[in-house]
């Protein structure tokens, strides 16, 4: 059997995966994408730990986190495609006009 | 007793005269305010008087109503009146050369726009003068002390725009412009230099109360005796008294104000400058000479600070050219005498002299003022010369001044100078020494004085005047008290009483002399020679017609440089420190702004840190996560470890 | 062995009416005008409101405890439903103006205001979780809904980065429950007041993960750059509603997960009075740089953030009191000037400070409740706001955060400057052209406007009129829920 | 308990506020007449309390939860000080009425000023105090904004900051006092009874001093006030609210020392230094000021470095003195900005170095120079009595710098009788236009306070009745010493 600290591991590095792409990608789209990695890899922690504890509660939480997820990507996509609509790029890079 | 009017009235009385003219002088036409003023000092006069016919072996002492916090024998301290020998005497000068000095005010006044407020000023003089020497205690004392200085300075400054300021011609309105500035200088610097003093007085004040536990004159009488208070207190509280009655004086080395003080009418110099407030200090040694009496060194302090000053004034007035500026180093030198008299304990001599200078110096004054009157406020004594055809009762008057001032037998000055001198040659030989010595000068001044304005030929343009009647009357009563006040104190060896010297005696401690009577004889002939001698000088000078200018030239003419020196050394300094203060004080504040703005310079970071790029504002959470949790790994690795 | 579910509808009842405003506003959307249903959603609002009164005392609890409505609850909800309130009668006025009059600006309104509910009736971490998704996710759409390119910008600012901070929440919990094997509050208590040494390096992290979730939320520095480009772009009425409503919310789950489940967990209340530490400074110190009226309210929200988070680090009973009263407090000073402001300016940009110059000339009632609204953010006596910072004060320094304390006064004398650069400057005569819209005086408005007043002023002379309701310790000791 | 005159002190406070709302309601008309009423209402709502010998304490549980308390109570020195406050408040009235052209605003925020200035005084619970303290700041801002000069804006805000920066030191400090001291309420009966002990008590002096520093003002946190003063409305008025709001003494006097016996006496000598210091330094910065405001602002400061140093030594003298000169400082201090303001009103300006206006307005001149002579405490006059008392009761404790407050009487001189002669003596410039004399109500308005200085100056009595036995209580509470 795995032990729970392997899958807290593999949970850690896509966590910091996912932080690594907020940091570094200029799309809007990659910059949510990493967000919903962070988010698994949330969803991987609460599993293990369910496993570990051997208790339903946090797998329900993964199916709750997931519809979360979902309902972020409905807004996000359409807010970002508002976006891309009116000004052609999704670049975050471009949207610094409220500043200071 | 109970039906002696109460010693409250002698102030309030010029008090309430000064508050009518100040709030109604619309209801006083024409000279009415001046009779009213006069009239009120007139009546202070005879309550005066009738105190002092009435006066019991004991003191008098009068209490009204509490006033300072704690500061009478654990009890607060009340306003109080207390009248002995010392200060009936004080009133009595205070009061009746007040009152002839009001009297004669009315005609020199008599043209003045102002002269409705200037006898308020003067009744306000005369009530503060009066508070002063009646004051049962230290600080009400100080009340009167800087009431007569705030006297002085509206009095100095009566004049504060000049006498001319509205003239049409450009050449007059110039003249009275530079006059307004020179008088308004002069004002503030009597006060300032008075203020000085007063620090001093207050200081020697606390001092007290922290050896002794009061400011009441007669509680501290009594315990001064019994307690047991280190030796340096008494005389470093003496040494303050000092300091604030060289202050009110005009003695070295607070000397510089009173010469400028002539910037006043001449009867405020007569009154103020001469008679009775420049004496205060005399009085305040005089009245605290139960302290004195256990201080020596400062009373050493005392007598130098006067011989110094006397010698000081002398060699001033030896080439001054102003009427009443002579006068007024005269003054300077007299005080100096009188200091000299206190320093060495001989409380009564100083006060006789104080007495008898009073009369002969206002007499001169009034005299000098008749003579600047009839010559249409021409001042310079080069310009005069031979008034005694044009005035001759002004001129008659006049020598009497001059005689009793010189020192010459059977005038007051003799007697009063005669016995300060005696003193002086019993106890410190070098400050005998010193007053002979500017007993001759004095001589030559007043004499140089005398043959200038009254002697030789005229050699101004005015057409002079005699004096009218109303100035007359004061002239000739101070005249004859002049010659006649040294009677009152006939030295045993003339065959005298010493009347004075037994009724001030019971005030103040008498200390008899112990010289054999031949010396007395001869320092009598000394004293008197010394008098002579400097008459003759001033009058061979006049023969030669070198009197123009004195001796000494232009040391004599500039004070000895004192004011330069004092510029110099005090005033430009303090001026150039207040600059420095300010620039500084403005510079705290730039400072502090500095560090506000700075404390904003974050701010401005912190904007620039607001740089608008959404992945920049992720760097800053994620890296604030990363930290908060590395933080936290690292000390659970350090405590794990 | 299967249970049947504890479902009981009663304690529900503040956040179904809600709810029930917020779908009438999808559904009706189609034929009925917006302001119509601004107006049911106002009935709802009060409505709920009054549904408080009715629980109040009555420690409901539903669905085994992951839900109550407890008397934090209702107090909490309270504040939420007075800014829902005031958000909406400035909507009356100014919503067309902004162009964002859209049914669904209501419903979107209303689905958050739900959120907020939930987590203030939460009972365990998933409720809260799932309230405070709602509330972001509709506050995402509401800083978007206008369409202009600063409002886009500014919502996909706050989705992205509150999409991220989410995930550092979610990630916490995770590791909470890791920690202590439940998700409930009180089962999270009862763990972490006998704790076993393994799991605190669990515990500690998912608490500082969660802290740093929160603290974007309610915008704790670092975590709080998104808020002046987010409150500054977006209508100012929707502004009005994120830095009141959705940050009383916060601080509610705050106030619950801290206050209560990890009351006795260790670590998290020096990192914290660092993160104060660091958002009253930054908070405001940026805003004595802002020319922008708007945006200097914007970096107010985030200076009074550091104020209102100083009562976590005291006891809950002593600090739930206090927070409590100072949100109160908060929303009605905050919401009152940006209802002032949403009523005067020509653009969404709010209005530069020298355009208030003379204010007072001009618009002499909305002057004056400007300025106090001013005074007592900036804690002038005897405005609520001052009462407010002390209460904070005092439960920061009672438990032995004194240097907190000392900071917070240190910088509320800048505050204070920012704060009082506008207030004067109303009064400051001035000869030039008047430069708000002077059409902006509406009924809506000003009753918003005297709202935040009188109540104000009233809760400063008579602090006890509120006070004595969020007083007692009971309440606060039991935040996790029985 | 509940009969009227426990009642007065409460409508002495609340009075000016009720007047002032009622102001804005007030057609223009009779504005002047309603707030000249009410002021003097108030002033004789405090004559009946002086009458009845003072009041009781009265004491209502305001917020129970907190602890805090509305107690006030005005006896002794706290009478004294809102008496003298009601007095200048309703000259500042009276002359605000005559002088401002659209007085409405202004007379309101006098009015509103008041309460909260006779709250101070009154306030017998520490934050209570805090509250007044605070509330009299608001609208000395307001008339700073609303009739300041050009530069306003950063006077105000130093102020402001200044202000605050003391007073939030100083609510850390009151909630330390009842925290540590564990005392039920912040009501001073209770925090008496429940000292800080310790070092502690030192810190929470300092809080507490770092209000009152501002307040007084003590160097180096002075630097708003000239620019205060220089800024404030040309007629004088907000300047005569402004000194009244000087109440750092008071302060430290009713509630510093009590609260903080041991620190008191440990700090004394670092203290009473900076408070003489204070003293000298302004006293010579003043005699560089060509602008008349500027003059009176540093004249002002060096008179509460008297005061500072009279509190600061804790002599039972110094305190009295210090305490009646804080009281009737207000009155010459007060009455000479209005004196500039009528200057300013006939020639113009506000420089020292006009010349010559008293040829043509005496009276002007007259009384100014009056009060000039009691503001460099001339003795016959009040200020005298709390300088030479502060002096004497300084030179017991430390004799040192009693001399170096001294020399301030010399400087005084200096400065005041400077720009006096400048402005006032000495020629008129050929060509400048007529100045105009008192006429109707400026007589009242620098008269009244010229009065009364001389009255209290001479005739003490009452005022030392009333004061004496309140420092001695509060002195008591340092065991003798």
């Amino acid at each position: 059997m795995v032990p729970t600290t392997s899958y807290l591991a593999l949970s850690g590095i896509l966590f910091a995966l996912g932080m690594i792409g907020v940091l570094t990608r200029r799309t809007a789209i990659m910059v949510f994408l990493s967000v919903e990695l962070m988010l698994n890899a949330a969803n991987l922690a609460l599993v293990a730990f369910a496993r570990s504890w051997g208790d339903p509660t946090g797998q329900t939480a993964v199916f709750i986190v997931m519809t979360l997820a979902a309902a972020e990507v409905a807004i996000g996509l359409a807010i970002i495609v508002a976006i891309f609509r009116k000004r052609e790029t999704t670049n975050v890079d471009d949207l610094a006009a409220l500043k200071g | 007793m109970d039906s002696l009017p109460a010693l409250y009235l002698l102030p309030l009385l010029p008090l309430l005269g000064f508050t009518i003219l100040m709030v109604l002088p619309r209801l006083f036409p024409d000279k009415t305010g001046g009779w009213l003023a006069t009239g009120m000092v007139g009546v202070a006069f005879v309550i005066a008087v009738i105190r002092y016919l009435n006066q019991g072996a004991a003191p008098a002492h009068e209490v009204l109503w509490a006033w300072l916090p704690n500061m009478a024998l654990n009890a607060n301290l009340s306003v109080g009146f207390w009248l002995d020998q010392l200060s009936a005497l004080m009133a009595l000068i205070i009061t009746g050369v007040g009152f002839l000095i009001h009297l004669y005010s009315i005609s020199y006044m008599g043209h003045d726009p102002k002269f409705t407020r200037f006898f308020a000023f003067l009744n306000f003089f005369v009530a503060m003068m009066l508070i002063l020497v009646l004051a049962d205690s230290y600080p009400l004392m100080f009340v009167g002390w800087e009431g007569v200085g705030m006297a002085s300075y509206l009095l100095i400054g009566f004049w504060f725009s000049g006498r001319n300021s509205e003239a049409s011609d450009a050449q007059v309105r110039a003249a009275s412009d530079a006059e307004a500035v020179s008088n308004s200088n002069a004002a503030r610097k009597a006060f300032i230099m008075n203020r000085i003093g007063d620090l001093g007085f207050m200081l020697g004040m606390f001092l007290l109360f922290k050896l002794y536990g009061t400011l009441s004159i007669p509680e501290l009488a009594e315990r001064v005796e019994g307690a047991q208070v280190a030796q340096a207190g008494i005389e470093l509280a003496c040494l303050f008294l000092l300091v604030g009655a060289v202050g009110k004086s005009g003695q070295l080395p607070l000397t510089t104000w009173l010469p400028d003080a002539m910037a006043g009418p001449t009867p405020v110099s007569a009154l103020i400058h001469a008679a009775t407030m420049v004496t205060a200090g005399v009085y305040l040694v005089a009245r605290s000479h139960f302290l004195y009496d256990l201080a020596p060194n400062a009373s050493l302090w005392v007598a130098w600070a006067g011989g110094l000053t006397a010698l000081y004034g002398a060699l001033s007035a030896l080439n001054q050219s102003d009427i009443k500026k002579i006068l007024a180093y005269s003054t300077v030198s007299q005080l100096g005498y009188m200091f000299l008299a206190v320093g060495l304990h001989a409380y009564s001599a100083g006060v006789f002299h104080l007495l008898t200078h009073a009369f002969f110096k206002a007499l001169l004054f009034l005299a000098a003022g008749a003579v600047i009157h009839a010559l249409h406020e021409e001042q310079d004594v080069r310009k005069m010369g031979g008034l005694h055809k044009f005035m001759p009762f002004t001129h008659l008057v006049s020598v009497a001044g001059v005689l009793a001032i010189a020192g010459i037998p059977v005038w007051s000055g003799f007697f009063s100078k005669d016995a300060i001198l005696a003193s002086a040659y019993e106890q410190n030989t070098a400050l005998y020494l010193i007053g002979l010595g500017v007993a001759l000068l004095t001589a030559f001044y007043m004499g140089r004085w005398y043959f200038l304005v009254w002697r030789g030929a005229y050699r101004g343009h005015g057409h002079p005047h005699e004096a009218d009647t109303l100035t007359k009357i004061p002239l000739g009563v101070l005249a004859a008290l002049a010659t006649l006040a040294g009677f009152l104190n006939i030295p045993t060896f003339l065959g005298g009483k010493h009347a004075f010297d037994d009724y001030i005696g019971r005030a103040v401690p008498l200390h008899a002399h112990e010289i054999p009577v031949s010396t007395e004889w001869l320092l009598t002939v000394f004293a008197v020679l010394a008098g002579v001698i400097g008459l003759g000088w001033a009058f061979l000078a006049h023969r030669r017609g070198a009197l123009a200018t004195g001796p000494l030239g232009a040391v004599s003419s500039n004070a000895l440089y004192l004011d330069a020196l004092y510029d110099g050394v005090i005033g430009n300094p303090s001026r150039a420190v207040a600059g420095a203060l300010d620039t500084v004080d403005r510079g705290t504040d730039d400072a502090l702004s500095g560090v506000a703005r700075n404390a904003s310079g974050p701010g401005g970071l912190f904007t620039l840190w607001q740089s608008g790029f959404v992945r920049a504002y992720a760097v800053s959470m994620l890296l604030g996560t990363a930290g908060i949790i590395g933080y936290w790994a690292l000390k659970t690795i350090g405590s794990g470890a | 062995m299967l249970q049947p579910p504890d479902v009981s509808l009663t304690p529900l009842l503040p956040v179904l009416i809600v709810l029930a405003g917020a779908v009438s506003s999808t559904l009706l959307g189609f034929w009925v005008s917006r302001r119509i249903l601004t107006f049911i959603n106002l009935g709802a609002v009060t409505l709920s409101a009054l549904s408080l009164g009715l629980l109040w005392n009555r420690a409901a609890s539903a669905f085994g405890g992951s839900l109550q409505a407890d008397n934090a609850a209702l107090l909490l909800a309270f504040v939420i439903l007075t800014g829902t309130l005031m958000t909406l009668l400035v909507t009356l006025d100014t919503a067309w103006r902004a162009r964002v009059s859209f049914p669904e600006f209501d419903a979107m309104l209303m689905y958050a205001v739900t959120g907020c509910l939930l987590i203030a009736f939460s009972g365990d971490l998933i409720v809260m979780l799932i309230g405070l998704e709602i509330m972001s996710l509709s506050g995402y759409v509401l800083a978007t809904l206008q369409g202009s390119r600063r409002a886009e910008e500014s919502g996909l600012k706050y989705f992205l980065l509150g999409a991220a901070g989410s995930a550092v929440l979610i990630y916490g919990i995770a590791f909470v429950y890791g920690a202590t094997g439940s998700l409930n509050y009180a089962a999270i208590a009862e763990k972490t007041s006998v704790l076993n040494p393994e799991n605190t390096a669990i515990l500690v992290g998912g608490a500082l993960l969660m802290l740093c979730g929160f603290a974007f939320k309610v915008a704790l520095a670092p975590f709080h750059q998104w808020t002046p480009d987010v409150y500054g772009g977006a209508p100012t009425s929707v502004s009005l509603f994120l830095s009141t409503v959705v940050k009383v919310a916060a601080f509610a789950g705050m106030l619950r997960v801290f206050g209560g489940a990890l009351e006795n967990a260790p670590g998290w209340h020096s990192v914290l009075a660092v993160l104060i530490a660091a958002t009253l400074i930054v908070g405001n110190l940026a805003a004595l740089r802002q020319t922008n009226f708007k945006r200097m309210l914007a970096y107010s929200a985030v200076a009074h953030t550091g104020f209102l988070a100083m009562a976590l680090l005291g006891t809950p009973q002593v600090g739930g009191a206090a927070l409590t009263y100072y949100l109160l407090v908060y929303t009605l000073m905050t919401a009152a000037a940006l209802a002032i402001v949403a009523a005067l300016q020509r653009s969404e940009e709010g209005f530069s400070l020298l355009d208030m110059r003379g204010l007072y000339y001009r618009h002499p009632a909305y002057a004056v409740a400007l300025a106090v609204c001013l005074a007592s953010l900036a804690g002038l006596p005897p405005f609520a706001g001052f009462f407010g910072k002390y209460l904070v004060f005092q439960a920061a320094y009672q438990n032995g955060y004194a240097w907190i304390s000392i900071l917070a006064a240190l910088t509320s004398v800048a505050a204070l400057v920012y704060y009082l650069r506008p207030a004067m400057l109303l009064f400051m005569p001035d000869r030039t052209p008047a430069r708000e819209y002077s059409l902006g005086q509406r009924t809506p408005t000003t009753l918003t406007v005297a709202l935040g007043v009188v109540g104000v002023t009233a809760l400063g002379l008579l602090p006890n009129i509120w006070y004595s309701w969020v007083a007692n310790p009971a309440i606060w000791t039991l935040l996790v829920g029985r | 308990m509940n009969s009227f005159t426990d009642w007065l002190p409460t409508l002495m406070i609340f009075l000016p506020l009720l007047g002032s709302l009622l102001l804005l309601v007030t057609p223009k008309t009779f504005r002047d007449e309603v707030a000249g009423f009410i002021a003097a209402l108030t002033l004789g709502a405090g004559l009946a309390i002086w009458r009845g010998g003072g009041s009781e304490l009265f004491r209502w549980d305001w917020i129970p939860p907190l602890g805090i308390t509305y107690s006030v109570q005005l006896g002794g020195v706290s009478l004294a000080l809102a008496l003298v406050t009601a007095l200048m408040s309703f000259i500042a009235i009276l002359y605000a009425a005559r002088r401002i052209p659209n007085p409405g605003p202004m007379l309101s925020l006098i009015l509103a000023m008041e309460t909260g200035l006779i709250g101070i005084f009154a306030a017998q619970d520490l934050l209570l105090f805090y509250v007044f303290f605070e509330d009299a700041l608001i609208p000395a801002l307001l008339m700073l904004a609303i009739y300041g000069k050009s530069g306003r804006m950063a006077a105000l805000t130093k102020f402001a900051a200044y202000t605050l920066f003391g007073s939030l030191l100083m609510l850390v400090s009151i909630i330390g006092v009842k925290t540590l001291g564990g005392s039920p309420t912040f009501a001073m009966t209770d925090l008496k009874q429940n000292l800080v002990t310790g070092s502690a008590q030192t810190w929470l002096y300092l809080g507490f001093l770092a209000a009152m520093a501002v307040k007084l003002p003590l160097w180096p946190m002075h630097a708003w006030l000239p620019d205060f003063h220089e800024q404030n409305h040309d007629s004088g008025v907000p300047d005569v609210m402004g000194t009244l709001y000087k109440v750092g003494g008071y302060g430290l006097f009713t509630f510093a020392i009590p609260l903080f016996p041991d620190a008191s006496l440990e700090l004394r000598p670092i203290l009473m230094g900076l408070a003489a210091f204070t003293a000298l330094y302004a006293a010579w910065i003043a005699f560089r000021q060509t602008d008349w405001k500027r003059l009176l602002a540093y004249a002002g400061l060096s008179h509460m470095g008297f005061v500072a140093l009279g509190v600061f030594s804790l002599n039972e003298t110094a305190v009295i003195g210090a305490m009646y000169l804080l009281a009737f400082q207000n009155l010459y201090t007060g009455a000479l900005f209005l004196s500039v303001g009528m200057l300013q009103e006939r020639i113009g300006s506000l420089e020292t170095r006009v010349g010559g206006v008293m040829t043509q307005a005496g009276a002007l001149g007259g009384l100014t120079m009056a009060l000039w002579f009691a503001s460099i405490a001339v003795p016959g006059m009040a200020g005298f009595i709390g300088e030479f008392s502060i002096l004497l009761g300084a030179y017991q404790v430390f004799p040192w710098l009693a001399f170096i407050a001294g020399i301030t009487t010399i400087a005084a001189a200096a400065y005041a009788l400077t720009a006096f002669q400048t402005t006032f003596w000495q020629a008129r410039p050929a060509g400048s236009v007529t100045v105009r004399d008192l006429v109707h109500t400026e007589w009242l308005i620098l008269g009244i306070p010229l009065v009364v200085l001389v009255l209290f100056g001479v005739y003490s009595t009452p005022a030392l009745n009333l004061m004496q036995p309140a420092v001695r209580a509060v002195l008591t509470a340092l065991g003798g010493n």
